[in-house]
């Protein structure tokens, strides 16, 4: 199985957005690469261009190691879901199936057994005789990915292909997927906006912002370690709490919570906490006030909105880097923490949170970059 | 299937009459109809209705007609040239309409990229269908002529046998197709392109991404989403096809020996040069039942085999 | 900025060309051939427009004229009345495309979308009345064109022609391709049945309409049979009709008569250069998935 | 005025004040004779001060033939129209359609000064329905550098048919795409009437004397056919399919002879070949063919027909004929007109006119006016084409439509 | 602001398909009503028989006091999100975005300034020149849901609106949609599969199986108090781990798991543990073994994939009752757990999971419905 390579690839469309801006990107043989990123940020550009179905305005594309931007996307072996499913809306679920293979020349009755086996992963035996026009919005979606699925390509490519299913299919499908992947190792690059999905299935995740690749590492890394305040803010969900502060002769401070930190240069600095790292404050651990506005029940968990004896920051998409200084007007930043059931706290109260000093991130203010 | 279902409405519970028919999707439709309709019904239905007299009727359309029952139906009916009129059409037809459809479609396919000139081809297409009919029997009389014409001129240079065409019996119906392919083409081209502009471009991409050859994404994608402008093409060009008249009257003439002869030619000379108005009236007649047929096969045909998004 | 990324993003060219080989594309040596024998008759025309009187008449065809005969245009043109001729053809025409857009879209879409008692049989009714022979037909509408004292005039030659069964069949396929989604958010919207029609079906269906227009401008251009029945006064006349004025059944001048062909082509070839920005996907079909 | 009170002829408000009469003539006429009857009427509507005639066109084709039809289904048809001969037996079926007996009867309309044929076919059933608007008849046309080439003297009139038959082979050279001859092949009327001149030279006729069956198939009739048929063997003929190209293959020098009239002269004179005229090569005979055209009356009430009869009483007077002959190159209608004074110009100014003129002498026969002559003829159409296509002998062709025309002549109408 | 009311609504489409099935539900007057569901269980098409864009089967909608299966969808006065958008691609998002309000007879000056205002709220303000076409999968939806919420209408229906907005975007827009409702006060219902979306918006949760209502309620009480096994089984991501089990004297057992329960009939039953009611067992609470077999790290906490010292079964969406009795062979079940990353264990390890005996949640094995 190949791997595939972005090196330098820039997609300026005409009008002049530029979806995918200088990205260079390896994704090994069998590798289950995902793509993350705010909407709008290139993601499907990009995996367009890999499968073929728009020119890099610059740059070169490598699929192992043939250079392929001169290669038409039917002879590139990729099979790939789209964003908007693009079934053929003349055929049935039946014949939307089998058509990748039929493409292949494989024999009618071995198409016929990949299409029932994929039918079956997906939970679609009993509408294979119905055209797209006669389904669901998930069971069109199911349908777009069993056409890739059908298939043993070079790569896979998976553009947000569970948005619209239900959390209980949406694991099966999961677990679907990574049997598949395990079976066949082909390489996969899969876009999403669901965390979990990125988190679960992912070998690595790059994080776009922009058009740009913002990081890329292993999921646990880079909810860990973001690289810098986009991603902080971005992964995890809620995301990332990013206080004003600044750090003198060792200190890292922020309003009254303060905590010894070696290696971090004086000036300004954007402190992260993460939410659930965040809880009732326990004797010696640095900690703050917070001022609860809403306590929101989901079930396993309480997350508590409300306010923070801090300033806090917003990530925003537009220029990671450097806008984390400006406050967001339009929505007001409110600070966020995840808190057990049992530790309900009356909204309007103000509790004292504290965090463990090694799970303390911090940025600086000027680059947005983290300073470890 | 579809229309059946969804009419069925619940009953219960019914705003007021009025505002029920008025918002009603049989009074819309009616409403939205009614201006063609009644253009058409004055224009097309009433002299339809005229002429359906007239075929009952001894009639030269200078003397006052008479009824005559079905003695033209009769007659016709027992006409030899009259039966070698309808193997003629149905000969042309046969030929003309897939021959001019194929050709239109592979065409338009050609015809709808973005190459530079593709401008100029387009209009080239075009030029015969806007040249008269007129204009395109004399050219072909030229370029069809035995002696002096091109093509005979060009079978020459190349070596091959002179052909008598347009007036040998047995080449001249297939110079009419020829012909009025060359000069119909245009008109299912443009159909075609308009056609496939409203094919979605995610679905070619789609068959791309599937490993489809073009040739594939063509017979598989795009022919079948072209289905409801080859329907309309198919109906259309057969009903013309089968009242095949004006290249004929600027050729042939329904010669040589009748071998042009087609039905509409017949009811041509049986109305305007033996002035048997009655007759021709008759044979509008036969000719108009057979070509409902032929369409409403062709429509139930098309029923079940095109695709449409409602 | 985005203003010039709307329009210029149909011209995005479709990606990943194979190498080439040739300098140009491969399909102009499938096209120029063909484009070669469609083109045949405009280039006799132009030929025999450009001889003298003699020439224009020989036979076999006098390939090379003896020279440039412009003035056969001249001539042409100054032929009485052919401004009249000019002006009413061009009126025939338009008011015969606008009423065929106007009624055949209106009825396409009821037939297309609408359900209504008795509307499969009133649609064969209405492609039955294709499928009778004009040969029978012209006298008895004549006769109702005289009975609404429109014979001799303008008008008498538009109003029988303002909507026809083709018309409607070819925008009723069309109509049938569109995505019904967009419908149904536009009823949500609340937008009437005419709205929609207006709002949605219709500037999604340009390249049909534009195909109706070229097609029923190019009938009414060259119509010839029924301007010749109910037109008698020579002013009246549009373009075909006084056209055959010129081409004697004995002695023609058909160098003056290809002249005039020749221009009386020209506003279609124009209409059709003009419609062509139509048969370029103008919208791409996305927004739906 | 408006536009319906100059059309068609409306049915009453046109005779309005003072006594004054409007009245229409349809006309197929371009160019020189489209001016000429433009010239014409203007001419008239000067000198009668109560009278206004407008020419209208109404076509050139075939196609007008249906404008006349849907105008009297209207009700509404010209007062004056010119149409082709053969339709007047139909025509004189239509109510409309004015007798015009009891005028020409008057001596001051001296009716048999038109030529026999053209009165021939203004007469149906007895009935004139119609006063004759042109005449013509075939002449032998060539081309005398050909002849030169070919060793040939000229045409005489007493050329008899092996005369023309051994010239037309001499005349004809495929490799230089020469033919000795040339003939209509359409099945057409176009193809017929040659034919039926053959056989009046051959002394046969096409009917039998009371109308009722076919005679061509005499052998008169083959005999006639055989020289056809000859010739066509020997790719002496140049089969014209209708769109009468012959007379630009003629002037471009591929052809030796034509049979055909005055009509072709102004598209075979273009200077590149010398032509001679002569009247028809003969068997028993050398009598031609003559193929007249009407113009017909239609009543519109009796002061516009009154006009309309002053109006062609005019038109048709010998004076004016001439001078039309004169504009147009048509032949005169009347028998009169040569001996005028205008008439050596008229000779001189079309060269070779002349003989036509005279041939009409020889056209002593016409085809019957009947209402089923264009069935007939369409039947024998066929036939002689069948010979030229060398489909069928002569005598089998011939028997074969005879027996399709007796039908037709038996057939209830 | 009119309620909306389903009285025994049942759609069977052509084929026979019976996509919503005797639903009966009442949305009162402003009420914020989610529909959840498993894919192709009749969201959608109840949705838009409300719309009008599907006539029922039979019974009767209703919205405020008036009936309204005769009225056309124009004179309902709805704005609907589409799933699939239906966005009208010859417009740009400007015109999108204006076309409802154009169509109210809205000023032009108005239009802007409302247009620009839901722009702002969509973060759409740059694209408003762009077409359909030129946007990002997620740039449509939120047009798509900038062109329901522009308007003012009598009911929202929003089916599916943040599938393809990534995490920060959902939750700004969930933000932003809870203000205008809170201002507004528009019925609304909404269609989602993300539960953390249905238990932060909702006043009540609906719960539809195969177009069948499962259940009806405040989405806590849904979550804590499951109707049915089907709901168990869906509500709450990783779903409930369901134990075949049984009673007998009052005491509840799956295995070595006993408890005591006062109430429940002896006999056969499904008893549901939620993942994070499972915690390191601690002394006095009933508890279980648990065989490790994948951990997934979220981040944030840890998922534990394994197998329990009973025996699974499965809430299959097919017939939510019943079927719970038989294990899907297709995906072969597992427990999950939640735990902190403090407690990683590792994998093939058995550990020892304890829960509360209160969030024990026991159903009638035949039946499936819940027993309290
Ligand atoms: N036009 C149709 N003809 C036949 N069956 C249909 C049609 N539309 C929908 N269905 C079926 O009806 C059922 C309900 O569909 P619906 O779209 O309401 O599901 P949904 O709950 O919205 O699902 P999803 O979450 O996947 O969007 C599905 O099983 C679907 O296959
Ligand atoms: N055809 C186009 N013309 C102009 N701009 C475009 C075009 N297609 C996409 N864009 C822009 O390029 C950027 C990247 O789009 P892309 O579809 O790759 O985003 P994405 O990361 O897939 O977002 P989403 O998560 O919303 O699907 C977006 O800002 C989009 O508006
Ligand atoms: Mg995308
Ligand atoms: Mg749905």
């Amino acid at each position: 199985m190949p791997g595939v390579a972005l090196n330098d690839v820039t997609k300026t469309f005409p009008g002049g957005t530029v979806a995918v801006d200088s990205l260079s990107l390896e994704v090994d043989d069998g590798e289950f690469m995902i793509l993350v990123g705010s909407s709008g940020c290139g993601k499907t550009t990009a995996l367009r261009m890999i499968a073929g179905l728009e020119q890099p305005t610059a740059g070169t594309i490598r699929i192992g190691e043939r250079v392929v931007n001169e290669v038409s996307a039917r002879d590139r072996d990729i099979a790939m879901v789209f964003q908007n499913y693009a079934l053929y809306p003349h055929m049935s679920v039946y014949k939307n199936l089998a058509y990748p293979l039929r493409q292949q020349r494989v024999k009618k009755p071995e198409v016929d057994r990949r299409v029932r086996e994929v039918a079956h992963m997906l939970s679609l035996e009993e509408l294979l005789k119905r055209r797209p026009a006669q389904l669901s919005g998930g069971q069109r979606q199911r349908v777009a990915m069993g056409r890739a699925l059908v298939r043993e390509p070079d790569v896979f490519l998976l553009d947000e292909p569970l948005s619209n299913l239900d959390a209980k299919l949406r694991v099966q499908m999961r677990a679907g997927l990574k049997r598949l992947h395990a079976r066949l190792g082909v390489t996969t690059i899969y876009v999403t906006h669901d965390q979990v999905e990125a988190m679960t299935l992912a070998d690595r995740i790059a994080v776009l912002s922009d058009g740009k690749l913002q990081q890329l590492g292993p999921p646990q890394e880079v909810y860990d370690k973001p690289a810098n305040v986009f991603v902080a803010g971005f992964i995890g969900s809620p995301p990332m709490n990013l206080l004003k502060g600044s750090c003198q002769n060792g200190v890292v401070s922020a309003g009254e919570f303060t905590v010894k930190r070696s290696g971090v240069p004086d000036g300004e600095l954007i402190i992260g906490l993460r939410h659930e790292s965040l809880g009732p404050a326990t004797n010696g651990v640095p900690s703050l006030d917070f001022r609860v506005d809403v306590v929101e029940p989901l079930g396993d968990e309480l997350i508590v909105h409300g306010s923070l004896a801090a300033d806090l920051v917003a990530a925003s998409g537009e220029d990671p880097t450097a806008a984390a200084l400006g406050a967001d007007q339009g929505n007001e930043l409110e600070a966020v923490a995840c808190l057990s059931p049992r530790d309900r706290p009356a909204e309007g109260s103000t509790i004292r949170l504290g965090v463990e000093p090694e799970e303390i991130h911090v940025f600086d203010a000027a680059t947005g970059l983290a300073i470890r | 299937m579809t229309a059946l279902a969804e009419r069925s409405p619940a009953t219960r519970h019914r705003p007021p009459l009025f505002k029920r028919i008025a918002g009603s999707e049989h009074f819309a439709g009616w409403a939205f109809v009614m201006p063609a309709v009644v253009l058409i019904a004055v224009f097309m239905l009433i002299p339809i209705g005229w002429s359906l007299l007239l075929s009952l009727q001894a009639n030269n359309l200078l003397a006052p007609g008479h009824y005559v029952g079905l003695a033209n139906y009769k007659a016709l009916a027992k006409d030899a040239q009259f039966k070698s009129a309808i193997g003629h059409t149905f000969v042309y037809t046969v030929i003309f309409v897939p021959v001019s459809i194929t050709g239109a479609l592979a065409l338009a396919v050609a015809l709808n990229r973005k190459i530079r000139g593709i401008r100029f081809y387009r209009l080239a297409v075009f030029i015969p269908l806007v040249t008269s009919t007129v204009a395109t029997g004399i050219l072909f009389l030229w370029l069809l002529d035995p002696t002096f014409g091109l093509v005979n001129y060009l079978l020459h240079e190349v070596g091959l046998p002179q052909q008598q065409f347009l007036q040998d019996p047995n080449q001249a119906l297939y110079c009419i197709v020829a012909m009025t392919v060359w000069s119909w083409l245009g008109f299912d081209v443009i159909i075609y392109l308009a056609a496939l502009q409203g094919i979605p471009e995610d679905l070619l991409e789609a068959s791309q991404m599937d490993g489809a050859s073009r040739w594939s994404t063509f017979r598989s994608v795009v022919l079948p989403l072209l289905g409801p402008a080859t329907l309309f093409l198919v109906v259309w060009s057969t009903i013309n096809a089968l009242q095949l008249f004006d290249e004929i009257y600027v050729t042939t003439r329904g010669g040589p020996l009748g071998s042009t002869t087609v039905i509409v030619y017949y009811l041509y000379q049986q109305a305007f040069q033996f002035f048997n108005a009655g007759y021709g009236a008759a044979i509008a007649y036969v000719l108009f039942v057979a070509v409902l047929i032929v369409t409403l096969i062709q429509l139930w045909i098309g029923r079940r085999r095109v695709y449409y998004t409602s | 900025m985005t203003a010039t990324a709307e329009r210029l993003i149909t011209l995005d060219a479709p990606p990943a060309k194979p190498r080439r080989r040739l300098p140009f594309s491969p399909w102009h040596l499938v096209l120029a051939p063909i484009a070669l024998i469609m083109l045949i008759p405009l280039i006799w025309m132009l030929i025999l427009s450009l001889e003298t009187s003699p020439e224009s008449q020989s036979f076999p065809l006098v390939v090379l004229p003896s020279g440039l005969h412009f003035h056969n245009y001249v001539q042409t043109w100054n032929a009485e009345p052919f401004g009249d001729w000019f002006l009413n053809s061009a009126l025939y025409s338009l008011a015969t495309v606008a009423g065929n857009l106007v009624f055949c879209s209106l009825a396409a879409y009821a037939f297309a979308r609408l359900k209504f008692f008795g509307r499969d049989v009133l649609f064969v009714v209405l492609l039955a009345t294709l499928m009778v022979p004009y040969q029978v037909l012209l006298i008895p509408t004549f006769l109702i064109v005289k009975h609404l004292g429109m014979v001799d005039s303008v008008g008498g030659l538009i109003v029988p022609n303002l909507c026809s069964a083709f018309g409607i069949f070819m925008l009723r396929q069309f109509f049938r391709t569109l995505p019904i989604e967009l419908e149904e958010a536009a009823r949500i919207d609340g937008t009437s049945r005419l709205g929609i029609l207006v709002k949605i079906v219709l500037p999604l269906s340009l390249p049909a309409l534009a195909t109706l227009a070229i097609i029923q401008f190019m009938w009414s251009w060259n119509d010839f049979l029924w301007p010749l029945i109910i037109i008698d006064t020579a002013s009246h006349a549009p373009l075909q009709l006084g056209l055959s004025t010129l081409q004697g059944a004995h002695r023609s001048h058909v160098n003056l008569v290809m002249a005039g062909t020749v221009m009386s082509q020209i506003p279609m070839i124009a209409l059709f250069l003009i419609a062509q920005r139509w048969f370029i996907r103008s919208i791409a079909f996305t927004g739906i998935k | 005025g408006g536009s319906s009170s100059s059309s068609g002829g409306g049915s009453s408000s046109n005779t309005s004040s003072g006594g004054h009469v409007n009245i229409t003539i349809w006309h197929g006429y371009t160019d020189v004779e489209a001016t000429a009857i433009k010239k014409l009427t203007q001419e008239f509507n000067a000198t009668h001060k109560n009278i206004t005639v407008t020419p209208q066109f109404y076509g050139n084709s075939d196609y007008a033939l249906q404008k006349v039809l849907a105008a009297i289904a209207g009700g509404k048809p010209p007062d004056i129209s010119y149409l082709y001969g053969s339709w007047a037996a139909n025509i004189a079926t239509n109510p409309t359609t004015v007798d015009l007996s009891k005028y020409v009867k008057s001596p001051s309309w001296n009716w048999t000064d038109f030529w026999q044929a053209a009165r021939n076919v203004a007469t149906v059933n007895g009935k004139i329905i119609g006063i004759p608007a042109l005449i013509d008849n075939l002449a032998l046309v060539y081309n005398k550098k050909l002849f030169q080439q070919a060793g040939i003297s000229p045409p005489t009139a007493n050329w008899t048919w092996q005369d023309f038959e051994n010239a037309a082979l001499k005349l004809t050279n495929p490799s230089k795409k020469q033919f000795g001859w040339a003939y209509v092949n359409d099945a057409s009327e176009d193809t017929v009437w040659r034919f039926w001149a053959m056989l009046w030279q051959a002394g046969g006729s096409i009917l039998s004397a009371d109308g009722k069956q076919a005679a061509f198939d005499s052998p008169a009739g083959v005999k006639a056919l055989t020289l056809l048929q000859t010739l066509a063997k020997q790719n002496a003929i140049y089969l014209d399919n209708g769109s009468d190209n012959y007379t630009g293959v003629f002037a471009s020098g591929h052809i030796g002879m034509l049979w055909t009239g005055p009509w072709d002269l102004s598209q075979i004179n273009t200077g590149k070949v010398q032509y001679g005229v002569q009247i028809l090569p003969g068997d028993l005979n050398h009598q031609t063919i003559s193929g007249p055209d009407n113009w017909v009356v239609f009543n519109n009430g009796s002061a516009r027909v009154n006009a309309a009869v002053e109006f062609l009483k005019w038109f048709t007077s010998p004076a004016i004929d001439l001078k039309w002959a004169t504009m147009t190159g048509d032949l005169p209608i009347r028998q009169s007109a040569t001996k005028q004074a205008g008439y050596a110009a008229f000779v001189k100014k079309y060269p070779g006119i002349g003989v036509w003129v005279q041939n009409l002498s020889n056209a002593t026969q016409s085809r019957p006016v009947t209402t089923t002559y264009p069935k007939v003829s369409t039947v024998v159409g066929q036939a002689v084409q069948s010979v030229l296509l060398g489909k069928a002998d002569p005598q089998q062709a011939l028997s074969n439509a005879a027996k399709q025309v007796n039908g037709i002549l038996s057939a209830p109408s």
